[in-house]
């Protein structure tokens, strides 16, 4: 298990939001996470749940109209809430990576991996070659990388250990010229370049095949663990949250609904959406002849509902959910946002029960309003 | 349950038009935000009113030549924008150059948007061996720049009004078909036309009912962009001689023709260039405007 | 040596199939220049190369298999989207592979599609009951006041309003435009419905409705289903019986239950393997398909799946292309061969589970030996 | 696609357009009514010579034998000769080939870097002052004839402050200073319009390349924007131009005759012009034939650009 040291990221009360024609989009309303040194942290969430605006908010990569505000923002103890795109461009790449969605798109066409991988090495570890403007720009145009320098040995040994054959040969080549799965290898080995802490990973294997997301989720697992870097893993699949982190939050209209460790999200989900989701999905083991349904659909981020996001389509749904949301203290590392856990409700009348999940059973936590700022609490 | 008028009204206007209603009125409301957009239809607005109502509004008989030689413009004088070297009012010749200009501008694009975007469509729809042959017609028509189309139709047939529009629209048949066929391929990756002949559609009715309607917006831009080359390319034909008539008023023959006496007289050249500026401008912004409300990329050119 | 017991279940291969499909090719050629054809240049994707295949009335046939696979391809050539380029297509006692005009339209009428991007699939220009009404107004089914009803109606067979009929598609949700694609596909009353991954572009929660909804239509219906997919969780739900497909050839077919239960072929057992499950404790996949499917364009000799195969049993596998053979179930986990696969006969058109391999003509012993997936 | 093979289909493609261009000419010139000779000659021409040149033009010759003849004479370079003062064609369009290749290049060459970097800081500096005056002057440029901006050339630096020359070519032979002081201005009459539109496509190319993924992912490595616009951008950006730029060559064409005439130089299109009022055939044949060559050639060449910076053509991949 992970270490309680002081989280490597903190984030308090992340607002981010878009002023639209229609009105103003809230696509991440009020999140609250950490993330220890070492740990793989899943955030899951359907479409539109917010997930990926939350890592570009992280970032600083949100562009106008959007809007970011934050309590903090703690990397390693020091909010980097306000710091200028300047102070952010020594964080981005160095300090913390990103893999994106679609490797066909977030690898630039005309330029060869190898250099792609070899000047985020140059920016952000002590090779001693110069990263400036005009050098950078005489390497693309002119001269051409170096193939001999450090960086660009560098790019060939990390394409080497992201598992790419030939990798000396293979760095010459443009993205259009390898596979799906070599290309998603490639941006991997281009995060850990600049030997960040952590890496943040948006729907690293959506675009690839089962067969291949196995390799490429298990590669990323391994470098993380081999270069002690930690992983925010988003996805809107809950298997893959399954076998791969550490700790999840589930996102849902821009709100978390739910976090825990996986094992017991999983064993023991405490939010009806979480539940709900759980149900709805196939498995291979299941003779089930129906799915369980979360009927209706996901609500327009312009006019949210007043208190809880999802009391439209929730089997349980009762008069307190138009209230403000509170966050309830399941167990030791479970935080469930849903009035069905408030002390002053009986859960059991509202048939809210280990039924409702089989056999899994709810652990009787100290339910209890967790104040704000409380250190190393999620939501 | 009820449909209201505006619903049916709406639904039709999609039908009639082939466009969205929204694209319409995501247009309406550029023109209400968009200074440029403002700007460009009250040019395009004053060009056409005064192009078909020319006759009515003219002071003078544009070819009469008794008003006296090189008088300069004074706006509050007989004639506003003075005479020129045969003593002719130079407002009258204006007006009535705007309506060869239009009719141009419009003939020529029409004629090579019929051919242009029916060659596109089925070039586009048909692909294999249709497209092989069409696209290599069109090959041909491209490397005859139209000037040089201009040049041997003059000089085989001599000047005349069809001639300029056939030298001109000729040209940008290729421009609509490789517009169009552009959109048609990516309208054709869509499932919907697959669903269409799924539906049991024949191929006349998937071409003109469910690919057309969705490739009108960039055809509808490139429209306003080559009726504005075209009144530009009917002005370089008249200024070399080889537009409409010598005789016929038109802006590009004044502007020929006022040039012997660029220091004697200047306005009898600017005047007319002005006027061939400020009209392809004002068509450029309303096309430009068009453009945005359709968010249409230019990279389509391509 | 068992035979099959005659057990009255799903996924019995019918007697009497709505649509038998025998050894449907289709091929596209990658280079249509004028230039490349005057010299000979042309190139094929074998995008389907030999597959039999037949869905009986109101059944549901998975076909599942990893994009690039050709598994769309073949639903839109079986429902003669595409001319097939080899092979037959009989539907009902009709033989379907060459139509064209009238006859193809009246196809139609009997096979529909549902495609798998709801928003692409519909015609932005067009209104819900445009969309729907059209092929009722083809079809010569219903026009006038009859035709709106009969739109509403569909609506709301499919859980929309039918105050929904006016909007655009723009104006729905993923899920709901899912549900026009049904209504439209429904409106004419097909014998057979062929879904092209109707749920892979929409959310968990709203993947399940769609699902719930099409159960729900065969059962009122009487439909038959060709269910294409690339999650075989989503298919054990639905079908009766499975194809796996792989490279253009159909590797791995039965019953639903004998492919979840006993499969039998390296590249589906494999493919089992790497689903990732929300149930069981956390761990890693085992990665058993290294690297990516090969081009359709290069495709390799012999068997498709060699190049990748975890059990790879050398020269023949490069020699000779498996052909489909017969094996009996026998109860077993997924994965280890424990019922011993055994070859049947060479009439493998009745036989219920098929599979395309060499090492069925293998000792058992010898193949357990050999194979990663027991666990040694 | 590798670039061998894409380049050897552009050739072949282009040579098949010239093929083709060379009997649509042919066409045109056999389908015009009446005796294309005594058209030439005029009315009152004797009619031994209207015969003589019926025979020089092989117009006694059944149609597939002049079609071979034609061809082989274009094929060896032969366009025939002037009838207005019997010199041959190619002679008289390589006399005026210098002018015109001088304006069109210098403007060529004024419109792309004008254009280009206008372009790309109107895209950068979206609505902001620097957008709003290169967007200025492409509109200008889009919307003035080239022999427009001309006059107003000469009104301007020629007759006004008189320290540039208003008419005539000069040889950069005799001096590269007085060439480049005489062609400077037409080449600006010609560059503006064509440097109008390729400024609009670098701007709309830019801004849709700045909102493409890849540009994200530099950011997201801590590359500084400067380096995310030049280093991942602008190729991006570039390919596109680039494409458009030769099907645009037309614009310029249209440009360099007429600003010919106003400038008073003695180039192809103050030839070609001529000739039609003279009536004499062969010159604009052959005038027609070899711009179209130059045209097609030109987008070989452009071909050749953007299979340079478009690795997709360059490393196979499909277009």
């Amino acid at each position: 298990m992970i270490e309680s040291t002081d989280p490597l990221l903190r984030v308090r009360n992340l607002r981010t939001s878009f002023d639209t024609d229609r009105g103003v989009v809230s696509a991440v309303d009020g999140i609250s996470f950490d993330i220890k040194p070492g740990e793989v942290y899943g955030v899951v969430g359907e479409s539109g749940s917010g997930k990926s605006v939350t890592a570009l908010s992280i970032m600083g990569l949100i562009d106008s109209p959007g809007v970011v505000e934050a309590d903090a923002i703690e990397f390693r103890g020091e909010d980097i809430s306000g710091y200028s795109d300047a102070e952010m461009r020594d964080i981005r790449g160095g300090n913390i990576s990103m893999v994106f969605q679609d490797p066909m798109n977030s690898l630039n066409p005309v330029m060869t991996v190898g250099e792609q991988i070899a000047e985020v090495v140059r920016h952000h570890t002590p090779v001693g070659e110069s990263a400036g403007f005009w050098r950078e720009l005489s390497r693309k145009y002119v001269t051409g990388t170096d193939k001999e320098s450090d960086s660009w040995q560098r790019a060939v040994e990390l394409l080497d250990t992201v598992g790419i054959p030939d990798p000396k040969e293979r760095a010459t080549e443009y993205p259009h010229q390898l596979s799906g799965g070599m290309r998603q290898r490639v941006v991997i080995a281009q995060a850990l370049a600049g030997d960040p802490d952590l890496i943040i990973a948006d729907e690293p294997t959506t675009a690839l095949d089962v067969s291949v997301e196995a390799q490429i989720l298990n590669e990323l697992l391994e470098l993380a663990d081999e270069f002690d870097v930690s992983v925010l893993l988003i996805t809107h699949d809950l298997a893959v949250i399954r076998e791969t982190c550490d700790r999840v939050a589930v996102m849902y209209a821009g709100e978390l609904m739910e976090t825990s460790n996986v094992q017991e999200l999983f064993n023991n989900p405490q939010h009806p959406y979480t539940r709900g989701l759980l149900q709805s999905i196939p498995r291979i083991t299941d003779d089930r002849e129906w799915l369980d349904v979360i009927e209706g659909n996901v609500p327009d981020l312009i006019n949210k509902p007043e208190g809880c996001p999802f009391q439209q389509r929730c089997n349980y749904s009762f008069d307190m959910c138009d209230k403000p949301l509170e966050r309830h203290r399941v167990s030791d590392d479970h935080i469930a946002r849903c009035h069905l856990h408030s002390p002053e409700v009986d859960t059991a009348a509202h048939d809210f029960d280990t039924e409702a999940t089989g056999d899994r059973s709810i652990t009787s936590g100290d339910s209890g309003i967790i104040a704000d700022g409380n250190g190393g609490d999620d939501l | 349950m009820s449909t209201s008028l505006s619903d049916i009204v709406k639904t039709d206007r999609a039908r009639i038009f082939g466009i969205r209603t929204d694209l319409i009125e995501q247009f309406v409301d550029t023109l209400q935000q968009d200074l440029k957009a403002k700007v460009g239809l009250v040019i395009v607005s004053v060009f056409i009113l005064a192009a078909i109502f020319a006759p009515e509004l003219t002071p003078y008989d544009p070819m009469a030549q008794e008003y006296g030689v090189f008088q300069p413009p004074t706006l509050s004088g007989a004639h506003p924008l003075g005479t020129d070297s045969y003593g002719r009012d130079i407002l009258s010749r204006v007006m009535y150059g705007a309506r060869i200009s239009l009719a141009v501008g419009l003939g020529a694009v029409l004629f090579g948007g019929f051919f242009g975007v029916l060659i596109g469509l089925l070039s586009g729809y048909y692909g294999g061996w249709i497209d092989d042959v069409l696209m290599r017609a069109v090959d041909v028509m491209w490397a005859f720049p139209w000037l040089l189309i201009a040049i041997m139709l003059v000089a085989i047939f001599g000047q005349g009004f069809w001639n300029v529009i056939f030298a001109v629209g000729f040209a940008y048949i290729d421009d609509f078909a490789r517009i169009t066929r552009g959109e048609v391929l990516s309208v054709r990756e869509e499932e919907y036309i697959l669903a269409a002949e799924n539906v049991g559609l024949s191929d006349f009715e998937i071409i003109f009912e469910e690919t057309f309607p969705n490739t009108v917006a960039p055809i509808i831009v490139q429209f306003t962009v080559l009726v504005a080359r075209a009144m530009l390319a009917e002005s370089t034909l008249s200024f070399l001689g080889l537009g409409v008539k010598p005789t016929t008023p038109t802006w590009g023959a004044m502007l020929g023709q006022g040039r012997t006496f660029l220091t004697q007289a200047p306005w009898i050249s600017i005047i007319p260039g002005i006027l061939i500026m400020i009209t392809v401008l004002g068509i450029n912004l309303f096309g430009d405007a068009l453009r945005d409300a359709f968010d249409v990329k230019e990279g389509d050119e391509a | 040596m068992t035979v099959s017991e005659e057990v009255e279940e799903p996924g019995r291969i019918p007697d009497d199939p709505l649509l038998r499909a025998e050894g449907v090719e289709k091929y596209f050629e990658s280079n249509t220049g004028l230039i490349d054809s005057v010299f000979g240049n042309e190139e094929y994707v074998k995008a389907v190369d030999g597959v039999d295949i037949a869905i009986g009335q109101e059944e549901t046939v998975g076909l599942v298999g990893e994009s690039g696979c050709g598994k769309s391809t073949l639903g839109r050539t079986l429902s003669r989207l595409y001319e097939p380029t080899g092979g037959t297509i009989n539907f009902g006692d009709k033989d379907v592979t060459d139509i064209s005009g009238s006859e193809l339209r009246s196809l139609r009428k009997e096979v529909q599609v549902i495609f798998q991007d709801p928003l692409s699939s519909l015609n932005p220009r067009k209104t819900t009951r445009e969309i729907i009404g059209k092929p009722l107004e083809v079809h010569d089914l219903a026009s006038g006041q009859e035709k709106r009803e009969r739109v509403e109606e569909l609506l709301e067979e499919v859980g929309l309003r039918a105050s929904h009929a006016d909007r655009y598609p723009h104006e729905f949700s993923g899920g709901q435009r899912q549900r026009i694609g049904i209504a439209r596909a429904l409106a004419v009353e097909p014998e057979l419905i062929i879904a092209d991954e109707p749920v892979s572009a929409l959310d968990v929660s709203v993947q399940a409705q769609i699902i719930n909804l099409m159960k729900r239509l065969q059962d009122e219906y009487g439909l038959s289903y060709l269910f294409i997919a690339h999650d075989l969780s989503v298919v054990k739900h639905i079908a009766d019986r499975v194809a796996v497909m792989y490279l253009g050839h159909i590797v791995e077919k039965g019953p639903t239950s004998a492919i979840f239960k006993n499969p039998q072929h390296p590249y589906t057992r494999a493919l089992l393997r790497s689903i990732p499950s929300v149930e069981g404790t956390k761990g890693k996949r085992e990665v058993l398909l290294e690297g990516n499917p090969p081009s359709p364009l290069n495709p390799p000799s012999g068997c498709p799946f060699h190049t990748r195969c975890p059990e790879y049993m050398g020269e023949e596998c490069e020699a000779e292309t498996p052909t489909l053979k017969s094996v009996v179930d026998a109860p077993g986990e997924i994965g280890p061969p424990d019922g011993t696969p055994i070859d049947v006969t060479g009439d493998t058109s009745k036989a219920e589970h098929t599979v395309a391999c060499h090492w069925l003509e293998e000792d058992a012993e010898e193949r357990r030996s050999n194979d990663p997936l027991t666990g040694d | 696609m590798g670039m061998r093979r894409y380049i050897a289909k552009r050739v072949g493609h282009a040579a098949l357009v010239i093929y083709f261009v060379a009997t649509v000419v042919f066409i045109a010139v056999r389908s015009i009514p009446g005796d294309p000779a005594r058209l030439m000659l005029g009315g009152d021409a004797p009619p031994e010579a209207i015969e003589a040149l019926r025979q020089e033009l092989r117009l006694d010759e059944p149609v597939y034998i002049q079609y071979f003849y034609w061809m082989r004479d274009i094929l060896f370079g032969d366009l025939g000769e002037s009838i207005f003062n019997n010199q041959p064609v190619l002679d008289l369009l390589i006399g005026v080939a210098g002018p015109t290749l001088s304006i069109g290049l210098v403007g060529m060459a004024i419109a792309f870097l004008i254009a280009i970097p206008a372009g790309i800081v109107s895209a950068t500096r979206r609505y902001q002052v620097e957008d709003y005056l290169a967007t200025l002057f492409s509109f200008i440029g889009i919307s003035v004839p080239g022999f427009f901006i001309g006059i107003l050339l000469i009104l301007v630096f020629a007759n006004r402050f008189e320290f540039l020359p208003a008419f005539g070519y000069v040889k950069p032979q005799e001096g590269l200073v007085t060439w480049f002081s005489h062609v400077i201005l037409p080449a600006l009459a010609v560059g503006v319009p064509y440097g109008g539109i390729i400024m609009r496509m670098t701007r709309s190319s830019m801004l849709e390349v700045l909102n493409e993924d890849y540009m994200r992912t530099a950011r997201s490595k801590g590359l500084s924007p400067r380096l995310v616009l030049y280093k991942h951008g602008l190729q991006n950006a570039l390919i596109p131009v680039v494409t458009v730029s030769g099907i645009l060559f037309a614009v310029l064409l249209g440009g360099v005759v007429s600003v010919e005439i106003v400038f008073g130089i003695r180039g192809m299109g103050r030839l070609l012009i001529n000739s039609i009022n003279r009536r004499d055939f062969p010159v604009i044949q052959g005038g027609v034939i070899l711009i179209s060559i130059v045209f097609v050639f030109m987008n070989l060449l452009v071909d050749l650009v953007y299979t340079m910076i478009n690795p997709k053509i360059k490393y196979g991949g499909g277009e």
